[in-house]
């Protein structure tokens, strides 16, 4: 499915957090969105999945302008947002319809993509935080969604796991042929996943930059390519002056 | 050999540990009750000895020990069993009642704006009406059969699980529902799936305070012909001037109210054993 | 209504009983009524009243088609327009009385002024005590009337909250036996009897079947006659109150006269007045008319004669 | 210039944005006021019209136009403000007495295991005791003053104001607790600086609850010797089979304990405007 | 102030968390305690702030054995754990004494050094998820506690913030001579604020590795040292063989 935005923006109560986002995503293409800290990243993800209906401008999906929440989209939070009353596998198993061994089976195979078969039993007050965020990732992914938005969603995650669940991302995005936009602070994350970045600037936010990575999947950690556009990006984000910030 | 000895050693120190949790939790249920009673009986101790100093008068306030003859005289003569079995019948009855209403016009208010603007307004007013001036419209609508005792109680009861279970409904977070609406849950499904299990510990609450209330709509709901029930019992009692018939029935009223409260109390644990809780000191 | 009839038979008949009627009590229990009319088929339902105004609710709502009320209590209703007629006259009580407790200063009706007295406003012993007042010639405002249910006021009267009480048995006669309070001024002519009231509708519908409900009373009241210590008994084991209480109250009630008669048309217009002067009933409100609605003895004479 | 006349309109523009906003406010209250009256006016024109077609005869329940007629005469004499008045001082002061104790009451036993194994089993029975039942017990203790009555009103109220309360403090997150323990508030802090705001929602659920219940006791607490309430003119109406005036206290409860309620859901609104609710469909 | 473990382990419900750990942190050391998502980190940080009772073991502070919660502990937890019901400025003046206007000048002292003048009025529901860590990392350093234990507290803002927290904390360090423990994912972030890395593994975890870092400073984030200890870092993690993790 395609997206497809056009000059949003969103305002609350007076303050305007973000205007002016236009960009197209292509049917499985990954698009991912940096920018510093309250400029309005997840106000565009809300907006694109419909639970905020409250922007300026027009989103359209496969070419339809809509407001509403689509179907297929997937949605991983920047906060876990478990429910407190579901086992981490009936969590997981939230979304799915069918009968329930079925969906157990499915459940239980995400879980143990995301390292958790341990846990299906534990209440969400006994994991610890990235174990929660892991149960969210997988409560997302397990629906196949057409569309996936994530905001931060591996932010809580050690290294290793980190690139672990990137790779899950790209097997489920590669079986799917899902397009997905990620909201992300790590730019070797952005680097390795993304077709396209947009940096997002500016209190309210805008665009400020796209930059497009052809290399071909599966790409390596440690590319030269790769290293290049993250030296650009940091740049832009003026941060390559690295003498400055030591005080 | 050496491993397989000290396998069993750990089931047995597993059987054990086990054995000693379950011993713990007993040994805690029997302190819970100790010190629970122990209020209650040191008051009626003061009581019976305050009446046997005859600082409280025999024919206003008799002593514990006479209350509990009469109630062992009820008891005896069979009549016990009928009054606490139809009022309790006629609670329940009401309490499943007036439940029943309360949820599905709570979830209504609760979920649809429009509904909260129509409804809640008087359902808000009908809420200060005392029990008693329902009496004579309930005769009037329903006569005096038992429909009317159960609905009577009913109304009681609806009140404070609807207010709670609206407000509990006001409560849920937000970031939750939105998970149900990205899931495409209809609003049914929002209902039953997210906001019920989120807004249940304020339901549950409301249940709690809707059967303390269905047992005090009891009194009202048995002046309307009824010849047997603890309400009866109390306005009787009022009636001929009988403080041990009252009292007896004040008593009953309590225990046996608590003991319903108290599995109310026990379903609220298991249904909230998933709250992050304090550990309290 | 419940009586859907053929050919001018009910369904079955709805009568209170009330622990302020005895002879209803011992209807009920010798079950000569069900016994009258079984073989019709037809069913006898009994509904406890806790009050007189509980009865008359009872009978306006249509929920039973006999119900036992002190005279004043049917006054009033009727006054409100209620579709009831007096059929009989279960008992001449002494009922009410005023009542103080042993060391009070209280000794007549005269030392009353001043004074807090409870009693509930509309019932018998209300208008027992106005009309005390008024006998003695002490207005009624030198008074200072505590309205309090009748359990209320024994009560607050034992306690000491109040200095007298405008009492009604069977609470009376038990602070009497268990607090030594005296009854220091009783009449039985300011009582205003029991009436057993029936609904205009099924008077109207079933007037056989109201005979043939009388005749059961008289039965009863007969026998209550001839056996107080068993009658009293009965009421001692339904009321759930002692012995003593039940025989003394029912000493204070006169079975002799069941049939309504002037005596009582003029004990009630007498009760009205005194009401229409508390604004319990409607100053417009003509006494003379609604009494004479209200009594109907014409059954009671067709059935006892004499 | 041409700056100046922007910046002149921009504030113009404000200035007509913020006038916008309040009619709107505005024109939002008028239709809630609106859509809540509309049910009770359709149900009291339908009870009009059945009344005057006299499917409901007038000896039991009168037209809604002569159960005006009633309180206006009871106006006109003067006396319906003292019904009134008497009355809802009564429930308030209960509703002051009962929320106090329930607060401190509710505080301890939420926080301390012992307090709650102590006092709660036995509040819990007390829960279940009928209004009616406290009367005599009532004036026995305190007699017949207004001492009595709204100590009798506090009653009612402490229940479910209190019960809400401990269940809101069972429901207080973990991690705020922690935070407060991390910043070293003592007991006391804790309380008053995290598990008051936090049980915020539903400790005004248990007020609102309570006040209702604060206007069903006002009936018991009349019967002790009141002259003057609304309580007392339910039971005059009842004793004198007047049901004009049965009703009209009955309407008047309903319409004063709507606007005791309205002012706490006001409360309630500002109180808790930081939940991150869902606005509603 | 010091800081020493003994032994500490901690179990949930039969499950066993974390075990074994002992290290000692000299007053104004910063341990940097890095592991795999759910093998006790969090566990530890609570247990030296005394939240934790239960868990087997000793921890020392100052010389002395303890289990109650310490005076001048800030805690940083790995939540926002905003009070919702306050507002940004009187969340971050939570835990301070005096007069209100002093706090409320301190207060908005600190949410200037997180960047956050503008929201010193919003409530918690209006902050992006950066924003509401920020606000926490105020609230918790406005005390200028002791003994600072921060649970990943950078790990949900962009590259640029953090990079100003990251010198706000070293600022605040200096000052006040803390006793720092902090979690991360982020090694560059580790081997640019900490003297000591702590690696932990395994569930239940326990202690791995230890890699002290004598650079002094201020260091830069591009030294060679620093680079060289990450590869160490990377490699006892297992993850330098890139090539392995891509399918
Ligand atoms: N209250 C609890 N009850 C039961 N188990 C718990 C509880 N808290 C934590 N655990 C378990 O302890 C283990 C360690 O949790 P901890 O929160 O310390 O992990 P962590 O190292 O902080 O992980 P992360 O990097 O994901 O935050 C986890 O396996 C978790 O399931
Ligand atoms: N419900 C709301 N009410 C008012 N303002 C809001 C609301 N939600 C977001 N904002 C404001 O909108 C701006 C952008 O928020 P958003 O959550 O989109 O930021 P973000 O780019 O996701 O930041 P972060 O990386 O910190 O998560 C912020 O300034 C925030 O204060
Ligand atoms: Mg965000
Ligand atoms: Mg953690």
């Amino acid at each position: 499915m395609s997206l497809e935005l056009k000059n949003v923006g969103r305002t609350f109560a007076d303050k305007q957090a973000v205007r002016d986002v236009s960009f197209t995503a292509k049917q499985g293409e990954i698009i991912g969105l940096l920018g510093t800290s309250g400029c309005g990243k997840s106000t565009i993800l809300r907006a694109i999945s419909g639970l905020d209906s409250e922007y300026d401008g027009e989103i359209a999906v496969n070419g339809k302008v809509t407001r509403d929440i689509q179907e297929e989209v997937g949605f991983i939070f920047q906060e876990p947002r478990l429910f407190p009353w579901l086992t981490v596998l009936d969590n997981v198993t939230f979304g799915l319809k069918g009968s329930k061994s079925e969906k157990e089976k499915l459940g239980k195979a995400y879980l143990e993509n995301v390292g958790l078969n341990d846990s299906a039993h534990l209440f969400p007050k006994q994991l610890s935080g990235g174990m929660a965020q892991r149960v969210a990732i997988a409560r997302a992914l397990v629906t196949s969604p057409e569309i996936l938005l994530l905001d931060e969603p591996f932010s809580a995650l050690d290294a290793f796991t980190k690139m672990q669940l990137q790779d899950l991302l790209l097997n489920i995005w590669k079986t799917y042929q899902s397009t997905i936009v990620i909201v992300t602070h790590d730019i070797d994350e952005a680097t390795y996943l993304c077709d396209r970045i947009i940096i997002l600037r500016g209190q309210p936010g805008k665009i400020d930059k796209e930059i497009g990575i052809s290399e071909p999947r599966p790409r390596a950690r440690g590319s030269m390519l790769l290293a290049d556009i993250k030296t650009e990006i940091l740049e832009s984000l003026g941060l390559n002056r690295t003498e400055v910030l030591v005080k | 050999m050496e491993k397989l000895e000290s396998e069993v050693s750990s089931v047995l120190t597993k059987d054990y540990a086990s054995k000693r949790k379950q011993q713990i939790k007993r040994s805690k249920n029997v302190e819970n009750i100790v010190l629970g009673s122990i209020i209650s009986i040191i008051l009626l101790f003061v009581w019976e000895i305050l009446s046997r100093l005859e600082v409280f008068p025999s024919y206003m306030l008799p002593a514990p020990s006479v209350v509990l003859g009469t109630i062992i005289g009820l008891g005896q003569d069979g009549s016990l069993w009928g009054h606490i079995g139809i009022t309790t019948y006629r609670v329940l009855a009401g309490f499943v009642l007036g439940t029943a209403v309360a949820v599905v016009l709570g979830s209504f208010v609760g979920f649809y704006q429009k509904a909260e603007q129509l409804f809640d307004p008087m359902i808000q007013a009908f809420r200060s009406i005392p029990s008693l001036a329902w009496v004579p419209l309930f005769i009037l609508w329903m006569g005096i059969g038992e429909p009317s005792k159960i609905t009577m109680i009913g109304v009681g009861v609806f009140f404070p699980v609807y207010l709670n279970m609206v407000s509990g409904i006001f409560g849920v977070d937000r970031k939750l529902i939105e998970v149900g609406k990205i899931n495409k849950l209809n609003s049914f499904q929002l209902v039953t799936r997210i906001i019920l299990p989120a807004s249940l510990p304020s339901f549950l609450t409301g249940l709690r305070s809707g059967l303390g209330l269905g047992w005090m709509f009891v009194v009202a709901a048995e002046l309307m012909g009824a010849s047997q029930g603890l309400g009866y019992l109390l306005v009787l009692g009022q009636n001929t001037l009988s403080p041990e018939t009252i009292l007896a029935s004040i008593i009953l009223f309590a225990v046996i109210g608590k003991l319903t409260d108290w599995i109310l109390k026990i379903v609220e644990a298991r249904a909230l054993h998933w709250q992050d809780r304090l550990v309290k000191s | 209504s419940s009586n859907a009839s053929t050919e001018g038979t009910p369904e079955k008949i709805r009568m209170d009983y009330a622990y302020y009627s005895p002879t209803s009590l011992v209807l009920k229990e010798k079950g000569w009524l069900e016994e009258e009319f079984e073989e019709e088929g037809i069913e006898i339902e009994w509904v406890l009243s806790q009050g007189s105004n509980k009865a008359l609710e009872f009978l306006n709502s249509n929920s039973v088609d006999f119900g036992s009320s002190a005279g004043a209590a049917a006054l009033i209703s009727k006054a409100n327009g209620a579709p009831i007629k007096n059929v009989y006259i279960y008992s001449k009580p002494e009922w009410t009385a005023l009542v103080t407790m042993p060391d009070s200063d209280i000794s007549s009706v005269k030392d009353l002024s001043g004074k807090k007295v409870a009693a509930t406003i509309g019932t018998d012993p209300y208008i027992f005590l106005l009309r005390a007042l008024s006998a003695e010639g002490i207005p009624a405002a030198d008074v200072e009337i505590i309205n309090m249910q009748h359990g209320d006021g024994a009560n607050a009267l034992t306690k000491g909250s109040v200095d007298a009480w405008a009492g009604l048995d069977p609470n009376m006669a038990r602070v009497e036996l268990e607090s030594d309070a005296s009854l220091f001024y009783r009449n039985v002519d300011f009582n205003t009897y029991g009436f057993l009231n029936v609904r205009e509708d099924f008077a109207a519908d079933y007037p056989e079947y109201v005979n043939r409900v009388i005749a059961a009373y008289e039965k009863a009241r007969e026998w209550t006659i001839e056996n107080p210590e068993e009658a009293a008994g009965i009421l001692a084991k339904e009321a759930s109150i002692s012995m003593e209480v039940a025989q003394l109250t029912m000493e204070r009630n006169d079975f002799s006269e069941a049939i309504p008669e002037m005596i009582h048309h003029d004990a009630l217009i007498e009760a009205g007045k005194v009401l229409q002067a508390g604004e319990v009933i409607e100053a417009n409100v003509d006494l003379e008319e609604i009494t004479s609605e209200l009594i109907e003895p014409s059954f009671a004479e067709e059935t006892i004669g004499d």
